[in-house]
């Protein structure tokens, strides 16, 4: 049975190094939706001859890198809007049968951003609940909800140093129970039935993390 | 039967006060400028507008609900770095919002289009965007009760149309345009340029014409200004 | 106000004639579907120029006459399995999209055989409800329920002369309240809220029909 | 990723006993022979078969049920002028019949590949088929409740696919294939040729690739016979 990596030697992940991580976790071939901001970055580490095929939910399977110069067509955006490339073997569709695509759970992995992640998998990535701030979900719960994987790329303190991998989330939720990994600058948790498991450390040890955090946290194969 | 105008005012006459407007559109792309402005002009108010955004900078749909013609927002992702119009109005309490799941968005539109009275959908389950909703648990899952979004009038953008008002998009302009062309009583779309019948390859076509009941032709309305 | 049309000076209709009336009716422009069988020959009497569309609810808009020698193609079919052939402004799209539009309420016209239709316009049409008969259902549900309009064409009695227009089925029903218009080879009858009103008769009077009917029936114009 | 194959036999392998099969046409247009046949040899047993038809003629799907596979026929229009195979094992009391409107088919595997937990259709209302199913009344109309039907294997028939798994279809052949690719956890397509990836133009793709799983190329598949 694998063991959890303790990378002592070390800082913590940069957000490339992040990227790369989550980028070498995607099984070949998969079907996949990088959320906008961090998770977009993903793409550019996917291997050649992955056979990876990025889904935008604006109604896009085969997706190509961002649109440069005379690439750019107004016609051919992604989710954050930013325009892109279409790939051989790229198809279109529209909004309705895109997110079908994506509630029906044909999606193998997402990649999203967030606030907060509970214990359970229980996701806030939508919504700060500040009583002024203007609510906006885009596409965020359907992903959630939809892909078989959901993973979550973020740092795992705030600047003010609080956890955001919680025992239960205090922002708005997005979905429960739906993230299974959690990519952090310092640290990679699987989250499974018998709770979070510390797949690798950065720039810290399984001890320290658990000091830090009030989620419990075991190594990988080590019985709950 | 489908009629094709050249002049936007044409296109958007006869729009009600209290409408219901889904307009498409994705950002920019597949976004019916040309009949948002036409609306402003035409002046129709106290509007209910369904949109996936609340409008960018200050043209477009930005520029109807900064002529106070929008009673309601329904749309999925409102805040932007450029929505200062719709803010404005937000904070202000000059305007009410719905906000919904991008997907739940385009399938209550599809449902209304399709006949469906309402269906379990398992986005937003345990988020406050399902507070109030009916649930059920259906083979060990949960799922919320949404129903249809019905528009008195469809705004959309397509790439081209003939004659009859069959329609194809372009790229990832397609976005809402197909499902929000079945789910209004009055379908209005704006296309680049309107081909004679028979020249769109059936196989081809995305929205058929039984539902499109006007169209736009941007070509000969450009070049008549 | 119009009233009834007696024509006393002639038999019933014929087939043909049956069809062409149905066909003076459907109003110019409007998207149609016939059912299998009888009601696919209103198609041959649709006016040149009519701009009637004609669906099939194996998914396609725009459908031409049937196809015939060389025009033969297994791939373009009607709902009765027939070749047929495509008219220019034709669509194709999958039977979910097909029937969406059918449950929708876009088709302004469907025209339906019956077994029998109530007073209310109740339609019974897809099984004899024999206990040994296979049951089988097709579109029949989907048409009559999603139409704007549901015309049925029938001849007003069985061979043994029970009437078909009847104050309640004894068939299994179709669907509930949606049948607008009978056409038989009597008469023409109009269901609504104040019940069957007579449009025209063929070879009868409005007095002749009511007594061989169970339903109550008036002339056009009169009050219930 | 998709698989594409030349052999029916590796097409359709692994398929289990008790499987739900959902199989596409409507009559002979769209109906993926080859891989029935090639299931009838591979030998799945106590199979529930989702299709309009329940079988022309001896062929095809009428072969499948004459062979003894099949436990129950889910389709809206079994009875036919030559469905005397089906006909024989009804009236003999050797196989089940769930008879469902031709739509509510379609949609009950749209839901499946939706992720729709149930729907409300207002067809069949206050007919036999909804005797038994949940009811509601929304905005002064009736319909009844129905669930999706997920297949376990899809078996269907297209015109061309390419490598990466996009189909099209050509005219009315196009009917039930899509919505089944969707609602299925295996979906085997046979397609008259393949072509190399980016062929198709991603405008006109009806089934995009993450729906199918593997391809049966029958132009290859006919020169190898």
């Amino acid at each position: 049975m694998s063991s959890t990596v303790e990378h002592l030697d070390r800082g913590p992940l940069g957000r490339d190094e992040l990227a790369a991580l989550v980028a070498r976790d995607i099984p070949p071939g998969s079907f996949v939706n990088l959320g906008i901001g961090q998770p977009t970055t993903v793409a550019d580490h996917l291997p050649a001859g992955s056979g990876v095929v990025l889904h935008t939910e604006n109604g896009m399977l085969g997706m190509g890198p961002a649109a440069h110069g005379d690439e750019i067509d107004p016609d051919l955006i992604n989710a954050g809007k930013i325009p892109v490339t279409e790939l051989p073997g790229a198809s279109y569709f529209h909004h309705a049968d895109s997110f079908a695509m994506m509630r029906g759970g044909h999606l193998d992995v997402c990649v999203l951003g967030a606030f907060q992640v509970s214990e359970r998998g229980d996701l806030a990535n939508w919504h700060t609940g500040a009583p002024d701030a203007i609510p906006a979900v885009g596409g965020a719960m359907d992903l959630a909800t939809g892909a078989k994987q959901v993973f979550v790329m973020m740092t795992l303190f705030t600047k003010d140093g609080t956890p955001k991998l919680v025992p239960e989330c205090t922002y708005p939720l997005t979905g429960l129970a739906c993230v299974s990994r959690v990519y952090t600058d310092l640290a990679v948790f699987h989250i499974g039935p018998g709770g979070v498991t510390v797949a690798e450390t950065y720039g810290t040890s399984v001890a320290g993390l658990a000091s830090r955090l009030e989620v419990a946290v075991r190594p990988l194969g080590q019985q709950p | 039967m489908t009629a094709v105008f050249t002049d936007p005012e044409e296109a958007v006459a006869g729009i009600a006060d209290g409408s219901t407007v889904l307009i498409g559109g994705f950002g920019m792309a597949g976004m019916p400028v040309q009949l948002i402005d036409a609306l402003i002009r035409q002046g129709a108010t106290d509007l209910t507008v369904v949109s996936n955004n609340a409008g960018n900078g200050d043209t477009g749909l930005a520029a109807l609900l900064a002529a106070g013609r929008v009673r309601k927002m329904i749309c999925s992702f409102p805040r932007q770095s450029d929505s200062w119009v719709f803010d404005g109005l937000y904070r202000a309490g000059k305007i009410e919002l719905e906000v919904v799941p991008q997907g739940t968005l385009a399938e209550r539109m599809r449902a209304a289009g399709a006949g469906i009275g309402a269906f379990y959908c398992p986005t937003a389950v345990g988020t406050p965007l399902a507070e109030g909703k009916e649930t059920r648990t259906i083979d060990g899952r949960d799922y919320v009760l949404e129903y249809p979004i019905k528009g008195d009038v469809a705004l959309i953008g397509a790439h081209v149309g003939d004659r009859m008002g069959n329609l194809v998009y372009r790229k990832t302009a397609r976005n809402f345009g197909p499902v929000m062309a079945t789910a209004a009583a009055l379908t209005i779309a704006q296309v680049h340029h309107v081909v004679e019948t028979g020249e769109l390859d059936p196989e081809t076509v995305v929205t058929p014409c039984i539902y499109v009941d006007r169209i736009l032709d941007l070509s000969a309305a450009e070049g008549s200004l």
